[in-house]
């Protein structure tokens, strides 16, 4: 018996489970060669800001225990580029696209969500908060809920078509919870989570943090139980919101957590790095995962470990 | 040696594999690189590798037989001149691993190959023997002089590109190696190719850790993926006093913030 | 050369640089059978309530990537027993001790710190402010600022002796820093961090969150570079505050990360459970890697990833 | 079977070994425990596992002459008896492990000793012929009836009991088993002694995640570490239908949050 594994985030129905972590499969051209990208849920690409951006300086990586820290710092061509370029592939290949969108302020995300909101072959749209908002002091927009709010209902405002908003909240906070109602009441249609945990290795030889960017985000397995913590936290709190739940999933196993605590589909982000065909695998081990117990439709798993 | 008969058919000198490391449920999640040394067709692809950290460590323990979990071939080879002109290889510890392959292919093209081998001293020289089988000339320099000529590559650099009236130098090793390679070359009206070594997460182009500060034919610099667009770039294009930061023009720049 | 590893954490001084970690290490008999506790920095025991105290439900502990949940629930016999069998032991056998304490609101702070402070054998304090206030719908102390401060300055009160207070922060907040500094105003001496990360892990045979206690605390080297990252963010705020680092720490080389990143002594928790004998290992390894980088006292070593 | 000279000697019959699994920078910190099946005083101790998560099957994976990092004995053995009684060992799937060591000691003391042995199905049943070698009656019971008496040990418990007129019982299994083989014990005045197996984080005492509802001398429930405390405990002491919760009558009980 095979598991129906068709979901949706709001108004965008997702023909399989899985979709990429932005930031973790550019704009989805690279992973071509590993699978077809039409039968992924969707492909969220990298958060793209107005402006074309070099990032931080290198290192920008560091392997930790069952993890990694990384500080690209949002390096990507500008949205002008974005569209003609990589948005363009997607669409003409079909592939059901998620654009993840980053801001310096507040008004950059309006411009960007005004910018798109005609352009066609767009699923939907995850507004990154989990960046420095550089007009308070370089304060995480996904860390305050007022700023969170801010973004999401400018964007709410230009976004005049029906596919769903999704935030992409931080784990960085005293209380989710807090920050899903702020945007919840923003209008925002779902959530994404979580964003990576800000960490730091030092380089004990140069004696100075490894990182270019001194800091960076921590990524990976390790930091799964903060994810699926969060994840069954938000939709206790709302469980009629779509969430998007990511953070080390490596195995069906570890997605079926995510599902059972509420997430509606699931993100593959740095598991992709050592296994290009995971957002694949894992849509089948999750098929298999359901089948042994018993479920003919995902989403009937979803949010079954409440109660 | 690792046995990987469809990947061997297609691999080029320059490529790298990726290997994962410390088995599943291990605590390693990134692939480590490695430039291929050899490939047999049908058969097996090699490299040649130094024990460094937790990774390297853990393969050297492996036994054969096991089985390794690789991708490959990834990276871009280094563009090989139409011509039968001469050439010059320039190789640091274990970047020797690609130039076996690189010569014999030049060879093959008619070209006269000269291999320079550099180390810190005599144990950290790779391919020394195999060299001299493929190529006309091997210049073997140590930083101590246990073994050849004391010294760096680039101290004889000059005379291999003079005698081979050398149109391209081929170089594999450490940065501040490569970046002289590169201006002795240019000095000499000769294009290198320079194989870096950043440290790659995915290996495969979607992450944007690898990146370094190249200028493109547009006279633009970038920070540009040296898994996908090099390891292999042309020593001219590549910004070597700025690798490790963004140099003020660069396209984008200046940074702020965000991960 | 011989590296001294000597250091202190404000007015106490240590004999080594490393310590247990609160809970990892019982009341330090069980250890004594792998080395010498005098040997060690100290013995910082497992936090301590005023009555005695059964803790959460079983099962309560995940292992989880690089690193392993628990929801014990401050399991304890209470202050009396405490010191009439668990530190009566430790002062017969002369082992350097931090007490740690807990309480479900601020009096019960104040009250422990009363009937400790007349006490011999207590180097110092260390105040788990990582527990709920029962009194404001069970938010963690170390989650709010007054709260924090509140429980800090209720003990400096009633601690009338010149062994040093330690408050133990938790990393689930937006920001540490604010905290720290809330704590430093209310007359702390130093501070223990890092606590556990809020996360969970979900059975998926029962379809239910794994703990008894639903949710449990995060440890090992999956949070070594949250950690280190807030180590390093607190001291750059507060360059004289003592730091007694934790999180993570497995090698010798994990531990100069803290060192270089601020604290003046290491904490070793979950990596005893592996290897009991870790926090003299450690010790060692300390040693070695200061010696290999040319360091001739530890202290010099305080902070050095700085600058 | 791991080499373990000088562990072995000090070996009694309950002891366990607390076995890291998964190699230096894997991801599982936690060592697995496992009944000690038997000790060779200078040579070595034996453990019967199953393969069950990822750290057991890492073990299985292992190859003879792989080096394995333990901790043992561990834990309080099996309390034996002063006169030569009647004992009955009941054992559940892989709980054998150290009844035959237990066997063996009793032999040693003259006690008459059967053995009952049960499993789900024959697959799951561990130490058949060694039982029937050092116990006076070894009775086999399975769910599905494949070996020995369809039905559970405890169905063939009473008449063991009877048959050697046994003043101690001893228990090794999956905690319904315990807990059945306990109250029977009871009911025929014979003493029972109980290996729990309780997830462990340390196995050492310190950390307090192995805890059951046990009542004291005192007559009040206390939380009890069963790697210390136990894992054998008597029968009659452990509150079987309270295991996974906190008793409201356990001291220190009810609980308010923290961890
Ligand atoms: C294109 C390319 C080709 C290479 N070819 C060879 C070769 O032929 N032979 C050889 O011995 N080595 C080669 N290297 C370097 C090799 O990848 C590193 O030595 C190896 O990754 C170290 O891993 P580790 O686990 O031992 O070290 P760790 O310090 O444990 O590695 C931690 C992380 O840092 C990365 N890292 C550490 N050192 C390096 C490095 N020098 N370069 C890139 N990433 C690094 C690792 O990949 C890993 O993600 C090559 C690197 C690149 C990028
Ligand atoms: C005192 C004692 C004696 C034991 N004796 C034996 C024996 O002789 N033979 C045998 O096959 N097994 C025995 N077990 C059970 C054995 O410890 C588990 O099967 C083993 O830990 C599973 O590890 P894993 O990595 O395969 O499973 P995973 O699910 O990967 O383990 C994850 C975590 O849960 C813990 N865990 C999982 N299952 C159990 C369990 N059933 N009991 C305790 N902890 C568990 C593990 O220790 C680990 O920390 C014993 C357990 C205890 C406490
Ligand atoms: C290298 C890298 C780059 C990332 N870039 C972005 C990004 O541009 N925008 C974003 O919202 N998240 C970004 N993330 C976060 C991931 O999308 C994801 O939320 C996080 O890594 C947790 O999932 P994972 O553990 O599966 O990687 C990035 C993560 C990594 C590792
Ligand atoms: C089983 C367990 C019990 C703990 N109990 C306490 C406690 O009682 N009080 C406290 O302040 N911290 C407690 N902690 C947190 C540790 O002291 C330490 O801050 C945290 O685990 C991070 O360090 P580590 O990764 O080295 O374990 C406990 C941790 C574990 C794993
Ligand atoms: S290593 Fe990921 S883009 Fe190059
Ligand atoms: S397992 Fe740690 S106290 Fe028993």
């Amino acid at each position: 018996m095979s598991v129906d594994l068709t979901t949706s985030l709001g108004s965008l129905s997702l023909s399989g489970p899985t979709a990429t972590a932005s930031g973790c499969a550019a704009a989805g051209k690279e992973l071509a060669q590993f699978g077809d990208l039409r039968t992924l849920g969707a492909v969220v690409t990298k958060s793209i800001m107005k402006n074309a951006r070099s990032g931080r300086a290198t290192p920008r990586m560091a392997e930790t225990p069952s993890g990694m820290l990384n500080s690209i710092g949002l390096q990507g061509p500008g949205i002008e580029s974005f569209l003609e370029k990589d948005l363009a592939w997607l669409r003409e290949n079909n592939v059901t696209t998620i654009v993840s969108i980053a801001g310096n302020n507040v008004d950059e995300f309006g411009e960007l969500a005004r910018i798109l909101k005609d352009v066609p072959g767009i699923g939907g749209l995850e507004v990154n908060i989990s960046c420095p908002n550089v007009e308070s002091r370089g304060q995480v927009f996904a860390c305050n809920p007022y700023s969170a709010a801010e973004v999401i209902s400018t964007v709410r405002q230009e976004w005049t078509n029906e596919s769903p908003i999704l935030a992409k909240l931080s784990p960085d906070v005293t209380d989710i919870v807090e920050i899903a109602s702020s945007v919840v009441e923003a209008g925002v249609d779902g959530v994404s989570m979580i964003n990576t945990l800000l960490g730091m290795v030092i380089d004990l030889d140069k004696m100075k943090p490894m990182l270019g960017g001194r800091t960076g985000g921590l990524s990976g397995p390790a930091i799964r139980p903060v994810a699926v913590r969060a994840v069954y936290q938000v939709h206790a709190a709302f469980p009629h919101l779509p969430i998007l739940g990511m953070g080390g999933i490596r195995t069906g196993h570890d997605a079926l957590e995510f599902i059972a605590a509420g997430a509606s589909a699931v993100s593959i982000g740095t598991v992709v790095f050592g296994d290009p065909s995971a957002p694949w695998r894992i849509a089948n081990e999750l098929g298999q995962e359901l089948a042994t117990r018993g479920y003919e439709k995902l989403t009937d798993a979803i949010g079954a470990a409440h109660v | 040696k690792l046995e990987a008969p469809e990947i061997a058919a297609s691999v080029e000198p320059g490529h790298f594999v990726a290997v994962a490391v410390g088995g599943v449920g291990g605590g390693m999640l990134l692939r480590r690189a490695f430039s291929i040394h050899r490939a047999t067709p049908n058969e097996s692809i090699e490299v040649i590798f130094a024990s460094h950290g937790q990774g390297t460590q853990w393969l050297v323990q492996q036994k054969p037989g096991d089985v390794i979990d690789i991708v490959a071939p990834l990276g871009k080879p280094f563009a090989l001149p139409r011509q039968p002109v001469g050439c010059v290889l320039v190789a640091g510890g274990y970047g020797s691993a690609p130039m076996m392959m690189l010569a014999s292919e030049l060879k093959k093209r008619g070209c006269q190959v000269e291999i320079i081998l550099g180390a810190a001293t005599e144990s950290k020289l790779f391919g020394v023997l195999e060299s001299k089988a493929v190529a006309d000339v091997v210049t073997v320099t140590t930083d101590d002089g246990s073994s050849g000529v004391r010294g760096l590559v680039t101290d004889v650099l000059p005379d291999a590109i003079k005698r081979t009236n050398a149109k391209a130098v081929y170089a594999c090793g450490p940065m501040p190696m490569l970046k002289a390679v590169a201006s002795v070359s240019k000095e000499h009206d000769a294009y290198s190719q320079c194989a870096v070594e950043e440290s790659m997460a995915c290996g495969i182009g979607v992450c944007m850790t690898c990146v370094l500060p190249v200028i493109g034919d547009d006279g633009v610099t970038r920070m540009v993926r040296s898994c996908v667009e090099g390891p292999v770039f042309r020593g001219d294009r590549v910004r070597w006093d700025d690798v490790d930061t963004i140099p003020s023009d660069t396209l984008g720049a200046p940074v702020v913030g965000g991960h």
